[in-house]
């Protein structure tokens, strides 16, 4: 119950294309997250699954039952609308109870989910407040608990805690994963945040210029990326992806090679791969200042302070390359060195940018690794 | 401060406000005066020898409750059926899709074009058929034939906010619902100011009522006016302007009841927030 | 291309509504009958009845129509004094659209945008002519102006100006009847437009404002186009209906003169039907009149509304 | 007649145009006596506003449904259009055939020229005359005075041209102004004073050499001298109210209204007469008549329209409207008008010059509303000085013509 | 010059403060980091900035200059506003040029900078589309657009890229910086994101409910928070309070005792601190597993995956403290052990909650700590 499939659905504006060939089952019960860059398609998705935008090929089936012909009311989806769309003439209870009034439901329960909603997402004193009187992020509340208090069978958050601060955004997230919890909705959630992400999501689904990436489970869509976008688009700064080239047991980037171990060289043997692209993820180069054997070296370009980390970023053979370090001396122009962590690298195929998998070692935590 | 930056505006509007108030308060005035003082002090705002021997003369020559009773009558019944439809086949416009949909509106708005001279005969015999000569129904129907409301309306409605709707769709919100819940309140400005103009229009209408009505008792007010204005007799101005002050005053009176609501309706800004 | 990429997309976005739009076809012709049901008794029974008159020449209470074919149509063609009125009527409506159109949206853009003073009463007093009848505005602009006698006429003398003899010139007597009719119109296209302009955000000025953006561009810029569907409506009732409401200060004040100076299409109709009795012609005068607005309005379809900014 | 055996009235409708300033008054106050004494006859008045020509109109739409009152006011202008077009009973002949006591009541008490005036191109007596006006010349003695002018004002146009230059030299006022309602009512009595004829056997006739010459000295105050104003109606006589034009050429029937408004020294005087040549003053008012259908209704009608012609009736009408008695005797009879015109001077311009009376030519056939226009158009060129009085009559005269034929 | 100075600023809707006496002053082409809860008058401070709305009492000067009655064209402002406000008539391009047209730059001027600013927004290809026809990061990328293209010598921009994914962030970040570089217009910058404060920001200015609480650059913001609603709200998961107790030389917690270094005895004996707040960031806890001395343990309740790092939460003494791992074995139940690492230990004062100072030893790093 309460699955979301999508069979080759394509949804075009026009010439344009906005979803190409979707395939996807989305889990009853599930939360699943949506990530993907600006533009990508992500609430177009959302607006399919509503019923918002009709499909323009394909089948979309919910619970089971073909709803490309379905009007969004009968679905029993609830929606944050990444703009909102409150009503601007409805007070901020208005708005949040306005679907529960149309449900009919009794009175007491109204109020009684008006306060819990109230309550969790602290908007406690603005309940007789119009809209055009709150701010930003208050209005994203207002919408959040709107979609909340119907308890729908789908829930379709569309970037629903963008424009809330840090403590309140962790607050909420905890309290929809309560939510989840006790009703066990299905979630869709599209966020660009990834704490959140890897937070509220059980899987992620990664798109990309309206093609599904990879989806995957949190862990696997960090760790065991499916190709170069997906490696770039998680995490910040982004994976470091450079040409490097497989010779002699050894992992050359431009003059410079490292030796790898034995599983490595077996499996890239195998996979005859010579090219090939290496992913690197910033928080997994640790950077030393001496140079022992087996270490590529760099130059240091400048440092950013993240507050709680930093960010050095140096030269390694024409690459600009960045590391994370929890605190550091380096300056400019300083040399540092890192060795690759073997069960921290990933190697993507030159051209169809698919990760070529890793050596069977790695391959326990690798359960479900899954590429679209 | 502020305001100094306004106040070339002010100045304006209020010259602006002068030039349009003044005939209402001239009227006024007059109606208090004699007519030989009408004629020879013109610009006296409180009449010399002030008299209300205009209006005991209008009371006493008509049945002035039955008359202002009538053309109120008159004038909501029309404003009820005209709102109520207007905003129903709006909304039908533009949130339905249905065969003929466009062919449909476009008759109905090219019937703003028509001259009322073209409808009045055959609507005339209409009526007589129907039987409401003489009678107020037969002065309420062909009045009720009127698209500029669906008109703007309509525009209005265009202007709404598409996620507003779907949001509402979201919660299986009927049509009735979204029309009465949603819809309504943001194009209220659009609804109001027909609703006015419909009142107002009817509660002046006077060609027709000319045309259906022969019993003083069963006049409108304009019509009423027309009995103190005659060419060859000469217009008793004074008389006239008190009738006219009449005529005005019920329209006034309810203006400023409602002019709070009215106003606020359309200061409700933001709508697309 | 663009073009019909556009197109398509149009097509494309209105499929996404098309359930919610077509699901309840019975509802939707639900909410027009009641509206199609008395124009079709009193609008449109009595347009065709009017078209058939026109083929006829007929001073109504005749007992004998006789058929004259297109003849009404001819006369029409080759009278004069079509073209007069005519040209008269262009010259109302640029006149109205000035006084009815242009002026109250300024000033309705004034008062949501410029001033932040004082809004409701002005828009309180600038509403209150349009609730009184033309014929009492025409019966005191009758006095008021009056170029020998009238207030205004001692105020010009004062001034040593004299008030030329309005009623009895040419061009000037069109102007001075619109003025009329504006003093009663004003108001209510003035609240209209500004229930429109207070549709556009108070950001989207604000951001306009920001860029020191002149008030004038803000307004031809910003707000025309932004409250244009509201805008439209008013463009549009101005003509219409601004033509039909000449009609009482033309009827009160001068009957059409002097010679036909002041007659436009509304009144010839009327004129040629009730003053004249010449059924058949004032008929095909209606309808031809008609059928330019109609055209007017089949221009406005086919190209203003793509300018006109619609959210459905 | 069955009606009335049963008890019940007939009811019938008169139609008639006279606001509440202009005897609506006396209507009501006649139709109520008329009621009272009547045993089997109500009679409904009903007002029509926009006078002659919006009875017209409304009648018109009413005969459409095919139904129509009993008796209707006609103004003289529509005597031609009306019985042409609409159905209606000559008055004997209702009398002839359900009052033979009566036979002769038309005859007795009107003068056969006033009688006339109701008959139409073809000779037939479409009804009988009821409000009968003519044009007066009002003047403002103080204006006069104060310009050095005879204060009982001009006896000619040759004079009243001379007063109105004068005044117009010596105040800087206005001389004189000459009504121009959508009629050409008094321009008629200024032509055919002078010897033109508006129509001679059926066909306009109005641009003789004595019809241009009295046009173009008419026309020459208001374009050459600027001693005469040229404004629409309401206006003119509103500013010989407050006293800014010192003559004012119009019907009777505004009396009541001068004499309320204006706070000067006002007088009536009788129309003025072109040098040696006799006075020609076209009829005002109205006729009444029997549109009646049935019998009993037309009988009805007759039974009310021998009350209205009564002689205490015609002097109510005349002391409610300024109107001159079309019947005989009323103005000298003790229950007529005798004390009344004696205390009302202004009265006696319009009494004293009823043998100048003709009939308000109406141009004859479909054509003929038309005719009338267009005089009116040629009016506003002439006076706005767009054409000379000259072409534009002969003009006039040669399009009307046509359309005549 | 550029420079802006709130003196006693106060800002209230009707009844509702929600400035309260602000005094601040923005160095000329400084980038100020504006960071609070939502809610807090954000927002407001941005739109008084820009003459948007009027100051109810104080006074705003801009460039030297009283501009409470200076009208917002005048002021030369540039802002993002938080939902946009772009012309919904205007194309994308005409959004961008509109206010360039206006001040009549030459047309090739207007162009290249469009270009410009359309290259490093990623905007390529939309320029001819409507607002509505945008995805809501496009959106937001136009109103940046927008703002950027002016140059204004203030620049407000009020959460511009909330709603874009973390790759597009960074970029757009980095971009903003260089602009300001070139141009060094005065940056006043709203976010609720702590990488894009830290990394944007020259100092960060961090308000509750209408009041300043703190400015400062980020370093201290972080670092030496000023009172416990700084510490708190920077950094997430947000910073550890807990009441504590000094006594004996040594920090109670509950009843576990740990023993402080010689100066912060001093320091809190100096002080006369008794009983007061504790705040350690989670990121400064360090957790064992086995237990040596001068150590509290608690017992782990979850523990939180964020992708790259995890966070612990353990009890310790009914208190729910959380720390941040780089990868732990830990599971509920565990228990868990950390040291007091004394540079990284902040007090505060039970009353006023405001921060009590360092001890000299770390003042150096503590150069312009500033309460407000
Ligand atoms: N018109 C108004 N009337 C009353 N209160 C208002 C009005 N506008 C804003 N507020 C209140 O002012 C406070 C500050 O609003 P502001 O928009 O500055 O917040 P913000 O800090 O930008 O928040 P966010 O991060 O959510 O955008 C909020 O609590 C809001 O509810
Ligand atoms: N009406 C439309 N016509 C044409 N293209 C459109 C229309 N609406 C959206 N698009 C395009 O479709 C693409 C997907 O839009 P969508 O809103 O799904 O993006 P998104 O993934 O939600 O992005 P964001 O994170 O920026 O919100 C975008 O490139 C957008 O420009
Ligand atoms: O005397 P009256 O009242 O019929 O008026 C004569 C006028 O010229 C008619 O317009
Ligand atoms: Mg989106
Ligand atoms: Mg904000």
């Amino acid at each position: 119950m309460k699955e979301i499939v999508f069979e080759n659905v394509c949804k075009s504006y026009g010439k344009a294309k906005i979803i190409e060939n979707l395939n996807l089952t989305i889990q009853p019960g599930e939360r699943l997250i949506l990530l993907g860059a600006s533009g990508c398609g992500k609430s177009t998705t959302l607006r399919l699954i509503a019923g918002l935008e009709e499909i323009s090929s394909g089948s979309l089936y919910m619970n089971g039952q073909l709803v490309n012909d379905v009007a969004s009311g009968e679905r029993n989806v609830s929606m944050v609308f990444q703009n909102y769309a409150l009503y601007p003439h409805m007070t901020v209870a208005d708005n949040i109870i306005y679907g529960l009034k149309i449900q009919k439901l009794p009175k007491e329960e109204i109020v009684q989910r008006l306060k819990s909603a109230v309550d969790m997402l602290e908007l406690n004193g603005l309940e007789d407040r119009k809209p055009k009187d709150l701010s930003g992020g208050q209005r994203q509340r207002v919408a959040l608990a709107r979609a909340i208090v119907k308890r729908s069978d789908f829930l379709l958050l569309d970037e629903p805690l963008s424009n809330l601060d840090a403590q309140l955004r962790g607050h909420a997230r905890k309290e929809l994963v309560k939510i989840h919890q006790t009703y066990h909705q299905t979630f869709v959630y599209v966020t660009h945040d990834q704490v959140e992400a890897m937070t509220v999501g059980e899987r992620i689904a990664v798109m990309h210029a309206g093609r599904l990436q990879m989806v995957d489970t949190p862990y696997n869509v960090y760790n065991r990326p499916a190709n170069v976008f997906t490696a770039k688009f998680i995490g910040s700064p982004s994976t470091n992806i450079f040409t490097a080239h497989y010779a002699d047991r050894s992992l050359q980037i431009g003059r410079q090679a490292v030796r790898l171990p034995e599983f490595w060289s077996a499996h890239l043997g195998k996979n005859g791969c010579r090219e090939f692209y290496l992913g690197i993820r910033p928080e997994h180069i640790r950077l030393e200042q001496e140079k022992p054997d087996n270490m590529f070296a760099g130059t240091v370009k400048y440092v950013e302070e993240y507050g709680n980390r930093c960010g050095v970023y140096f030269d390694l053979e024409g690459h600009e390359v960045v590391a994370i370090c929890e605190r550091t001396e380096c300056k400019p122009g300083d040399r540092v060195c890192f060795a690759l962590e073997a069960d921290k690298i990933h190697i993507f195929d030159k051209q169809s940018t698919k990760n070529i998998g890793y050596p069977e070692v790695y391959c326990e935590h690798f359960y479900q690794y899954q590429s679209v | 401060m502020r305001i100094d930056r306004e106040i070339k505006w002010h100045v304006l509007l209020c010259c602006a406000l002068v030039v349009s108030l003044a005939p209402i308060v001239f009227a006024l005035s007059s109606s208090f005066k004699e007519l030989s003082e009408a004629y020879t002090n013109v610009f006296g705002l409180i009449p010399q020898q002030p008299t209300l021997s205009n209006y005991v003369q209008v009371f006493s020559r008509l049945p002035l409750v039955q008359i202002t009773t009538n053309t109120f009558l008159i004038a909501v019944a029309v404003t009820v059926f005209k709102t109520i439809t207007s905003v129903l086949a709006a909304y039908s416009f533009v949130y339905f899709d249905f065969k003929g949909k466009n062919v449909l509106y476009f008759m109905l708005i090219s019937t703003i074009f028509i001259p009322f001279t073209v409808t009045m005969i055959p609507n005339y015999l209409t009526i007589s058929q129907l039987g409401f000569r003489n009678n107020i129904i037969g002065v309420i129907l062909p009045q009720l034939s009127d698209a500029t409301g669906i008109f703007l309306i309509r525009q209005a409605m265009r202007t709404v906010p598409r996620s507003l709707i779907e949001a509402a769709r979201l919660d299986r919100t009927g049509h009735l619902r979204i029309l009465g819940n949603i819809v309504l309140p943001l194009v209220k400005p659009a609804v109001v100011s027909s609703g006015i103009m419909f009142f107002i229009n009817s509660w002046n209408e006077y060609v027709w009522p000319v045309l259906i009505l022969k019993d003083k008792a069963n006049y409108t007010l304009p019509l009423a006016l027309q009995l103190f204005i005659s060419s060859e007799g000469g217009t008793d101005f004074t008389i006239a302007m008190a009738v006219s002050v009449l005529t005005m005053i019920i329209p006034l009176m309810l203006y400023i009841v409602f002019q709070r609501y009215i106003i606020s309706t359309f200061t409700s800004s933001g709508i697309k927030g | 291309m663009k073009q019909d990429n556009k197109r398509v997309r149009k097509i494309e976005k209105k499929q996404a509504w098309h359930k919610f739009l077509t699901g309840n076809t019975l509802m939707a012709y639900g909410f027009i009958v009641p509206s199609l049901l008395v124009f079709a008794v009193f609008m449109f029974y009595p347009l065709l009845h009017t078209v058939y008159l026109s083929f006829f020449d007929w001073n109504m209470i005749k007992p004998v129509k006789t058929f004259v074919g297109s003849q009404n149509y001819m006369a029409l063609l080759q009278d004069p004094l079509t073209y007069t009125v005519m040209k008269n009527t262009l010259a109302y409506i640029v006149i109205l659209l000035l006084l009815n159109w242009a002026a109250p949206y300024l000033l309705a853009f004034i008062l949501s945008f410029v001033i932040k003073r004082g809004r409701d009463f002005y828009k309180g007093m600038f509403f209150l002519p349009s609730v009184i009848s033309l014929v009492v505005g025409s019966i005191l602009y009758l006095w008021i102006l009056n170029p020998v006698s009238g207030p205004v006429a001692i105020i010009a003398k004062f001034f040593g100006l004299t008030v030329p003899i309005w009623s009895k010139t040419q061009g000037l007597i069109i102007v001075v009847l619109s003025i009329i009719t504006t003093w009663k119109v004003f108001g209510y296209n003035f609240i209209v437009l500004f229930g429109g302009i207070t549709g556009v955000p108070q950001e989207v000025i604000e951001a306009a404002r920001l860029d020191n953006v002149p008030l004038h561009r803000i307004f031809f810029d910003i707000v025309v186009p932004m409250s244009s569907a509201t805008g439209l409506y008013v463009f549009i009732m101005t003509i219409v209906q601004g033509l039909q409401y000449v009609f009482t200060p033309i009827k009160v004040i001068t009957q059409g003169g002097p010679d036909n100076a002041s007659s436009n299409a509304i009144y010839n109709v009327y004129q040629e039907a009730f003053t004249l009795y010449h059924t058949g012609y004032a008929s095909a005068f209606a309808i031809v009149t008609m059928a330019l607005f109609v055209i007017l309005l089949l221009v406005e379809f086919k190209f203003v509304e793509k300018g006109i900014h619609y959210e459905n | 007649g069955d009606s009335a055996a049963n008890g019940k009235k007939i009811k019938i409708e008169y139609w008639h145009c006279n606001a509440e300033t202009q005897g609506g008054k006396t209507v009501e106050q006649l139709v109520n006596e008329f009621n009272a004494q009547s045993k089997d006859v109500e009679v409904v008045a009903r007002y029509n506003p926009d006078m002659y020509k919006g009875l017209m109109q409304n009648l018109q739409a009413e005969v459409a449904t095919g139904k129509s009152p009993a008796i209707v006011q006609i103004g003289w202008a529509f005597l031609d259009y009306f019985s042409n077009n609409f159905s209606y009973v000559e008055p004997q002949k209702v009398i002839d055939e359900y009052f033979p006591e009566d036979k002769t009541f038309l005859q007795d008490n009107f003068l056969p020229n006033v009688l006339a005036l109701a008959k139409n191109g073809k000779g037939s007596q479409v009804g009988i005359p009821y409000s009968l006006s003519t044009p007066v010349l009002y003047i403002n003695r103080d204006i006069l005075r104060q310009a050095g002018l005879d204060e009982n004002g001009p006896k000619t146009w040759e004079e009243l041209i001379v007063f109105a230059n004068t005044i117009k030299e010596k105040t800087g006022k206005y001389g004189f102004y000459m009504q121009e309602p959508a009629d050409n009512w008094a321009q008629q009595a200024l032509l055919e004073s002078n010897g033109a004829r508006m129509m001679t056997n059926g066909k306009a006739s109005f641009a003789s050499e004595e019809g241009i010459q009295a046009y173009e000295a008419y026309a020459a105050m208001v374009t050459k001298t600027k001693s005469a104003l040229h404004i629409s109606w309401g206006e003119g006589v509103q500013s010989f109210i407050d006293g800014n034009v010192a003559m004012l050429y119009t019907t009777i029937a505004q009396r009541a209204n001068i004499q309320k408004g204006a706070a000067f020294d006002v007088a009536a005087i009788n129309s003025p007469a072109w040098q040696g040549k006799p006075k020609r003053l076209p009829a005002g008012g109205c006729f009444l008549a029997i549109t009646a259908k049935t019998k009993e209704e037309q009988k009805a009608a007759w039974e009310f329209e021998k009350f209205l012609y009564s002689v205490e009736a015609m002097a109510a009408w005349t002391k409610g409207t300024g109107y001159v008695p079309p019947r005989k005797d009323v103005a000298t009879a003790e229950n007529g008008l005798k004390s009344f015109l004696a205390e009302n001077k202004m009265m006696a311009a319009a009494t004293t010059q009823m043998d100048g009376v003709v009939s308000w030519t109406s141009f004859p056939g479909d054509a003929g509303l038309q005719a009338e226009q267009l005089l009116l158009d040629v009016r506003d060129r002439i006076l706005n000085g767009s054409i000379s009085a000259r072409d534009g009559l002969v003009q006039t005269q040669t399009k009307i013509n046509e359309l005549l034929k």
